[in-house]
């Protein structure tokens, strides 16, 4: 494959990446098999590095594979492991409960989508890169991780959800931007990290206390 | 400036290693007095010689963030002061344990350098990494006593913030794709002083929509209506030295980050906008900013615990400064640093009155505090007056910043005036009729085994009391050139 | 300036108010007599009753303080300058200076709040009943007579004595309608001041329904004689209020000493038509309720207002 | 003497402050305290008022201090306005505090070293906002003073009533003060500048001055205690130690009435002539609302409490009426008006801060507020008792004493009304009149309803033999201030003569006292319409007096004899059967019921223990203050809905907030 037909399929490839994700975002919105959704998570985590690794190969910015590579070593690899030993860990089997119905949720995801394709149209059109029209994407996988942890009311979905946000954000960088600065990234990267282990701290220690992880047995501090 | 940092990464570090044993307390003290020994050199620098860069320009300060810095390690190092009795008191009262120690004064000193380091970077994608540190600082911090109560804070506070938070690194990140049209790619497109002089070329609809991003993002940090809601159970559940650093210095620092990414915003609109929009950065803070200061009002007078009443109050403040902020101008401006400044340094001090007070009642809740002036006079005073003054009564500098706030709001924004003096007004009714029985009538209290440090109060309440009868001229000077900063 | 004959027809006013008032009250009395079909009791009686009582010992209560023995003479002196004030012979006095139709009405307040006072000192049941019922009867009528005193005041534009009689007196005659108003309220004031039916009853002793009485009841000797006196009197300065404002005609002008020679027989005049008036209303009218009284006295203060609202409605 | 007056006011100021810090390094040492800080504080009182009295016809000097905000430092200045209040307070004060020295004792409350710090800082503020000359600065020490005095209030804060009295207190003040904060707003006009001076220079729209007019009469108002605003000051004023009562209410109202003066007649200068209409009418319906509730009070602070509401509604009739008169440019009225205000500011402050102390002394001898539980203490304690008198006929509003001749001047000003342009404003007048009158009359009856109840008939009470006359330090606090009513009540003329300036500032006009008896006569128009000459009345009845005396002496006897009390032949004589201060009130109460919100018990027939019990509201308690409470605590409990504990809620608060800024900024 030469340089030029690279050239010449990568933003297609591109734009094919982050339907992918954005399908992977509805997915793990409508998911409620919790080992499912870790999987989704990881194969997100994929997508993500793949297109980083694409993004980096085709404008030259090498400091995107590193950060392809993070993303492999840290989303695919490390983070789901993680959840996976948490689950079992804690024995948790159940299907995750939803606040609302999966086709509610479906269709205000459509509405979210729509949404931030309209925001980030002007942005996009400014866009020098490649991956000039998956900047909506990303904002729309963003938003759906959000409306994933309004959502959902146990503990460990809540911390999928904002791994999945971090996913956007991350793809948002690559896409729009060919990656923030290499110092930042590490940064974020660590922050990641750190905060998925404090958060796994957390919950075994929330389970060692409330004996649950849902989240609505956390409801004592509110006003009278 | 090396030294300013380097002082709280190595007592973290060294503090981790001594971990719980006697001498903890007061290298945490020792720690925390270097750092503002290096922030007044610093300070004395920059007073001295103007803006500086470090380091590369990964480093950056001027007459606003030397400010804040200087009030951060100031604060820091008061509250590391206080904390060493009250810490102690709680270890005999078996709240916190052994290891419990000596992750509070590793995460003390850490905190305190992720939050200098907020304030000292030039690169506003490190400024979002500190910012997320300084959370997972505090999250440990707050959950330090492991109750039902402090985990449901800390989960509530991390998952919030760091949602929020993580706006604002989209918000980044779009600061950075328009920066990078004007300055190319690299780290030179995320550098503050790179930005700042090209902020008149940045794409005003990108920054608009970046702007909503970190308004969001950091917002949550500030406390803003209706994004602050993690923020009074983090404040009430947490060691109260944790509350008087989180209210006194962490939302400063939130503010301190929305401020730089408002200039920006105001540069690119102002100059790349059609009028209506110039001032769309404003609006936003002056309208959250009114919205913080209505509700935590009202929220005010339903209040019970008493450090959670002081942290509605807080969301109060944070929304004046941010209104203050958003009307811009060199009054404002000035009013707002002023704010920002006597806020912490008496809400901190409230605290630590509270901290004292809650320990000899061994309760939070206000209506099993009663007559601290009988049992302990000088916590009642400081109580007392440390009220007194964070309700904007005179002679206390809160009320010359409000002052300033409200009579700019008169001339600027006629219409917002009568709605934050209402405001103000509730609140009044509401902190004053919980705290005067708090602190008046009969006793019903203990006494407690280690003597208070009530150098720490004292020292605060004497300092908003100059200010509000004389500010320095050196200090007005350094606010007038933030505020010129600010814009 | 003061003229002489000011000065003469100041000191005769004062002069024959002291001497004369006795003998006022005693007409009073006569003539209700003869109305009530009764055989009256002499002119001179009120003269001897008070020489009876100077002769008298005093019998002071252990508890009375020295506030009770000072007031008699305080209310006696208060009624007498209030006396001197109201202009009966001539309008050229020289004390018209010093004190106006406000300060005469705060000089018979003073001399009330004093007897008051001294009602409550001993502390009795009685006492203190007459003193509060006194002061309900005066917190009503005071404002009253003050309004009946404006409206003359605004007719006259002064609120001096002298100026006003000399205003009503002596320039050309208009017919007042507020007058009418106000002269009807001076009436019911007058009465209800002076102790008289239908508010009080001054030749009653019947525990509840006095209020004179009942604040005087512990005063014996020339005390109660002062205080019998001064009653006299101030039953006096009403009628010669009464006739200054709504019967100045007679009254010299300035100091013209023949004026005031000639007033003097119109004041005797004057004031037996005013008393068998008096005793005449007296005759025809039943006491009220004590918790009536406010209602009377109300009606009086908002006729005076009216007085003054009607002055300024037709005659400003 | 330093450089220039306002030099020695900040001077005695600074003073004063360093008094209280002395008080507060010691605050146990009571010797200090009461026999060295408190006298001196009335040597700085006196200085005060020395200066003020020196300066009062000077020119106006101003002085920037180097202090403040940076832009705006603070500014001070005297003009013949604070020099008249200098004086009201300076004086007044001297007699309080030499009284104060006495009257703090060891082991009550908060330690003397405290109160002495309080006490001064509250002087001092006073002192302040009357030469204050920029917005921050008045705010500043205006604030300080409501701050010191709640702390004054509070000095006896075991009981919850006195900290609930407190708090109302100084929750009406804040309140009072955001809305003189706004007024300063509406005044600077959008020059930015909040010194006095360039609110003088800028001449504000009518729309803005009315506002800052309203403004300044809420504000003030609310200090000065005018209905509906009065709540706080029958409960504060009776809470606190009785010197300090009585520096609030002789001195601290009247800071208010200042506020009102310098805003209306100094800053906004013209004033438009419906601001007179609802200033007289608030004034008499102040008046007698005040008055009338004194009537039945039972507790004797309470009733002088009420009874400065009713003081002040007269002061504030008497500003509406200089109001009228400047808008429609009748300058004499109008001096006569301002000088009639001015004059019952300062006979208020004497008088009344004269009878808080004296219920103070009566306070500290008994133990007892209660009207009901006191009696016949002109015997035990005659130095109170008789300058309690003097304190009391001048309150009355009689001759020869201060209270009447205010009121005359007041009177004068209102018979003179007839003449304004608007035949409606005609009407008013009669009935205001009239208002003010049976104002005056009440307020006799309430203060022979105190002074009889306190100090003469029986003791109520067995405890009350062992009552103790006053201190030497008290006695000459209340002799001071009661030579104050009587030389105010005799020297009418020297009095006005130091309004004059003011009046000439203000309205353009004097009054004319340079008449034919000069000093002598008071004759503010001419001796034809109006005059008045208490020396003189006093002389005459003083003469008569003792003519009368004399005579009787001569011509029969003195003869006397003590027995017992006579009572209409009544044997079993006691102490209850005298009418109670309930009883007192009763007939007001009957006549004037509409103005209560009467809760009465009466018992049946067959009750074994029978008992009366009666309670009078104020009904503006129930109209106003509870709806507004009601409302503010609704919407607590909306906003509350908004904190109900669950995250997924919060989140999607921030995701909302999210949403709607983006749609906002498309």
């Amino acid at each position: 494959m030469s340089m030029a037909t690279l050239m010449h399929y990568a933003p297609q490839v591109i734009n094919l990446l982050a339907a992918l994700l954005l399908l992977l975002a509805f997915a793990m919105l409508a998911q409620r098999r919790i080992q499912l959704l870790i999987n989704l998570f990881a194969a997100q985590g994929l997508v993500l590095a793949a297109s980083a690794a694409l993004v980096g190969l085709v404008s030259g910015q090498h400091h995107l594979f590193v950060s392809a590579g993070i993303t492999l070593v840290l989303k695919v690899v490390v983070l789901p492991l993680i959840l996976h030993w948490l689950i079992r860990r804690l024995n948790v089997k159940w299907d995750v409960e939803t606040l609302f119905n999966i086709p509610t949720t479906m269709l205000i995801g459509i509405v979210l989508v729509i949404l931030a394709f309209n925001v980030a149209q002007p942005i996009s059109l400014l866009a020098g890169t490649v991956a000039r029209s998956t900047l909506g994407i990303a904002l729309a996988a963003i938003l759906l991780a959000f409306l994933m942890m309004i959502t959902r009311s146990k503990a460990v979905p809540q911390v999928i959800g904002f791994l999945a946000m971090e996913n956007g954000l991350f793809f948002a960088a690559t896409s729009a931007t060919y990656g923030i600065p290499m110092v930042v990234e590490f940064g974020v990267a660590l922050d990641v990290l750190v905060g998925a282990l404090i958060l796994g701290i957390f919950i075994f220690q929330i389970r060692e206390r409330f004996d649950s992880l849902d989240t609505r047995h956390l409801e004592k501090l509110k006003e009278q | 400036m090396l030294a300013l940092l380097g002082s709280p990464l190595a007592g973290a570090a060294v503090l981790a290693l001594v971990g719980h044993r006697d001498r903890a307390a007061e290298l945490n003290v020792a720690f925390s007095m270097l750092t503002f020994l290096a922030a007044a050199t610093l300070t004395a620098r920059v007073i001295a010689g103007g803006a500086l860069t470090v380091l590369d320009e990964q480093f950056f300060v001027d007459s606003l963030n030397v400010f804040l810095v200087a009030l951060t390690a100031f604060v820091g190092m008061t509250t590391a002061m206080f904390s060493r009795p009250y810490m102690r008191i709680e270890r005999d009262h078996g709240r916190v344990a052994a290891g419990g120690l000596r992750l509070y004064h590793s995460m003390y000193q850490m905190f305190t350098f992720t939050m200098l380091l907020v304030l000292t970077t030039n690169n506003l994608g490190i400024m979002w990494v500190a910012m997320e540190a300084a959370t997972l600082t505090t999250v440990l911090l707050v959950a330090l006593y492991r109750t039902h109560a402090s985990l449901e804070a800390a989960w509530k506070y991390f998952i919030l913030c760091g949602v929020g938070i993580a706006q604002a690194l989209f918000g980044t990140m779009l600061v950075y794709f328009a920066a990078e049209k004007v300055l190319g790619s690299g780290t030179g497109a995320l550098l503050w002083t790179h930005l700042d002089g090209v902020k008149a070329s940045l794409e005003p609809t990108v920054m608009s929509i970046a702007f909503v991003f970190l308004l969001v993002g950091y917002g949550t940090k500030v406390g803003l209506v209706p994004l602050h809601n993690w923020l009074p159970d983090a404040h009430a559940e947490g060691p109260t030295p944790v509350s008087a650093v989180l209210s006194g210095l962490l939302l400063n620092v939130a503010l301190y980050a929305l401020v730089r990414c408002k200039v920006l915003t105001d540069g690119a609109l102002v100059s790349g906008a059609p009028g209506e929009r110039a001032a769309f950065a404003s609006r936003l803070l002056m309208g959250f900013g009114l919205l913080s200061v209505v509700v935590a009002a009202f929220f005010l007078s339903r209040q019970r615990d008493v450090k959670r009443m002081f942290a509605y109050s807080s969301v109060e403040h944070m929304g004046l400064i941010t209104f203050a902020f958003g009307m811009g101008g060199p009054v404002a401006s000035f009013a707002g640093l002023l704010h920002m400044t006597v806020h912490s340094l008496t809400k901190s001090a409230i605290f630590f009155a509270v901290g004292h007070a809650s320990q000899k009642a061994g309760t939070q809740i206000m209506d099993d505090i009663r007559g601290l002036i009988r049992s302990n006079p000088t916590v009642g005073w400081g109580l007392m007056l440390g009220t007194v003054a964070i309700l904007g009564m005179p002679p206390f500098g809160v009320f010359a910043s409000e002052f300033l706030i409200l009579t700019q709001a008169i001339a600027l924004q006629p219409w917002a005036a009568p709605i934050l003096l209402l405001s103000l007004g509730v609140a009044f009714a509401a902190v004053f009729g919980k705290v005067q029985p708090m602190v008046f009538g009969d006793s019903n209290l203990i006494r407690l085994p280690h003597q208070p440090a009530l150098v720490p109060v004292f020292s605060h309440l004497a300092i908003v009391l100059m200010l509000g009868l004389w500010t320095p001229p050196y200090l007005a000077d350094w606010y007038r050139q933030a505020a010129r900063l600010i814009g | 300036m003061i003229s002489a004959a000011g000065i003469a027809a100041q000191l005769t006013e004062l002069a024959l108010a002291v001497v004369l008032a006795p003998l006022l009250t005693g007409w009073v009395n006569q003539c209700r007599a003869w109305l009530q079909n009764r055989s009256a009791p002499g002119l001179l009686q009120p003269y001897r009753m008070l020489a009876k009582l100077f002769q008298k010992e005093v019998a002071l209560a252990h508890n009375a303080s020295p506030m009770f023995r000072t007031a008699p003479y305080l209310v006696f002196g208060c009624l007498c300058v209030a006396a001197a004030i109201v202009p009966t012979l001539g309008t050229d006095l020289p004390l018209n200076a010093v004190a106006d139709a406000i300060a005469l009405v705060g000089l018979l307040a003073l001399a009330r709040m004093f007897i008051a006072l001294a009602g409550m000192d001993v502390g009795t049941a009685f006492g203190s009943l007459g003193a509060r019922r006194e002061m309900l009867v005066g917190f009503l009528a005071e404002p009253a007579l003050l309004m009946v005193l404006f409206t003359a005041s605004l007719i006259s534009h002064s609120t001096s004595l002298a100026t006003i009689v000399e205003t009503l007196a002596h320039r050309e005659l208009v017919i007042y309608p507020s007058m009418a108003f106000a002269g009807i309220a001076f009436t019911m004031v007058s009465l209800a001041e002076n102790a008289r039916i239908p508010v009080d009853n001054p030749s009653t002793h019947l525990e509840l329904t006095m209020i004179h009485e009942a604040m005087v009841l512990e005063y014996s000797g020339r005390h109660l004689a002062m205080i019998e006196w001064a009653a006299s009197l101030k039953l006096f300065v009403y009628s010669c209020m009464g006739l200054a404002l709504f019967f100045p005609w007679g009254v010299a002008e300035g100091g013209d000493w023949l004026g005031i020679v000639l007033a003097l027989p119109g004041l005797f005049v004057k004031l037996a038509i005013g008393g068998a008036g008096l005793s005449l209303i007296e005759t025809v009218s039943a006491k009220l309720r004590i918790f009536r009284a406010p209602e009377f006295l109300g009606t009086a203060f908002l006729l005076a207002v009216l007085a003054m609202l009607v002055h300024v409605l037709l005659e400003g | 003497m330093l450089a220039s007056p306002l030099h020695d006011v900040l001077a005695c100021a600074l003073g004063w402050l360093a008094i209280g810090l002395v008080g507060v390094f010691q605050p146990r040492n009571f010797w200090l305290v009461t026999r060295v800080l408190f006298p001196l504080g009335a040597i700085i009182g006196l200085a005060i008022a020395a200066t003020a009295l020196a300066a009062i016809f000077s020119p106006p000097s101003s002085l920037v201090l180097p202090l403040g905000l940076p832009d705006l430092p603070f500014h001070a200045r005297v003009d013949a306005l604070s020099c008249f209040f200098l004086l009201l307070l300076g004086s007044v004060s001297a007699g309080v505090s030499v009284f104060a020295a006495g009257y703090f004792r060891r082991g009550e409350g908060t330690p003397p070293g405290l109160q002495c710090l309080y006490y001064h800082v509250f002087l001092s503020s006073m002192a302040l906002v009357l030469v204050a000359d920029d917005a921050y600065f008045f705010m500043v020490v205006w604030e300080t003073m409501a701050l010191s005095s709640f702390f004054l209030v509070t000095s006896d804060h075991g009981s919850a009533e006195i900290r609930r009295a407190g708090f109302l207190y100084l929750l009406i003040a804040h309140l009072g003060a955001i809305a003189i904060l706004l007024c300063f707003g509406a005044l600077q006009s959008g020059t930015g500048n909040y010194t006095f001076e360039t609110m003088r220079a800028v001449q504000p729209t009518p729309l803005w001055a009315t506002a800052a007019f309203l403004l300044a009469l809420v504000g003030f108002g609310a200090k000065a205690g005018i209905v509906p605003l009065h709540v706080w000051l029958p409960e504060a004023h009776p809470a606190a130690p009785s010197p300090v009562s009585a520096l609030m209410s002789a001195v601290m109202l009247k800071t208010a009435i200042y506020g009102l003066l310098r805003v209306t007649f100094d800053l906004i200068g013209w004033p438009l002539w419906w601001w007179g209409v609802v200033a007289l009418v608030i004034g008499l319906v102040s008046a007698l609302f005040g008055i009338v509730f004194a009537a039945v009070q039972t507790d004797m602070k309470r009733l002088l409490a009420y009874s400065s509401i009713e003081n002040i509604g007269l002061v504030m009739a008497g500003f509406g009426l200089t109001i009228l008169f400047k808008a429609f440019s009748m300058g004499a009225l109008a001096a006569l008006a301002l000088t009639a205000t001015l004059y019952h500011c300062l006979n208020h402050a004497f008088f009344k801060s004269l009878l808080f102390l004296a219920t103070g002394s009566v306070l500290h001898a008994t133990r007892e507020r209660s009207l009901g539980k006191l009696g016949g203490l002109i015997h035990r304690m005659p130095w109170v008792a008789w300058t309690a008198l003097v304190g009391t006929i001048a309150i009355a509003g009689l001759p020869p004493l201060n209270g009447f001749v205010s009121e005359w001047l007041l009177l004068q000003a209102f018979l003179f009304t007839p003449g304004l342009p608007h035949s409606y404003l005609n009407m008013l007048v009669p009935v205001a009149a009239a208002m003010i009158a049976l104002t005056a009359a009440l307020s006799g009856y309430v203060m022979v309803k105190f002074y009889g109840v306190v100090f003469l008939g029986q003791p109520r009470e067995a405890k009350l033999a062992e009552a103790h006359d006053a201190g030497i330090r008290e006695r000459i606090g209340l002799l001071w201030l009661a030579a104050g009513c009587v030389v105010l009540g005799l020297a009418p003329v020297a009095a006005i003569g130091l309004i004059d300036p003011i009046a000439r500032a203000f309205t353009g006009h004097g009054l004319a006292l340079g008449g034919a008896a000069g000093w002598l006569m008071l004759a503010p128009i001419s001796a034809e319409r109006a005059a008045y000459s208490p020396l003189a009345v006093l002389l005459m009845i003083a003469l008569l007096v003792t003519i009368a005396w004399l005579s009787v002496r001569l011509f029969y006897h003195g003869r006397m004899r003590r027995t017992a009390a006579w009572g209409c032949g009544f044997p079993h004589l006691d102490a209850r059967m005298q009418d109670t201060a309930e009883g007192f009130g009763q007939p007001v109460s009957v006549v004037f019921e509409p103005f209560f919100r009467v809760d009465q018990a009466v018992p049946s027939p067959f009750d074994a223990k029978p008992r009366y019990r009666q309670s009078l509201d104020d009904r503006l308690w129930h109209w106003l203050y509870l709806p507004v409470v009601r409302a503010v605590d609704k919407a607590t409990a909306l906003v509350t809905v908004l904190q109900r504990g669950r995250i997924s809620v919060y989140l999607m608060y921030s995701f909302a907030t999210l949403l709607v800024l983006l749609l906002f900024v498309r």
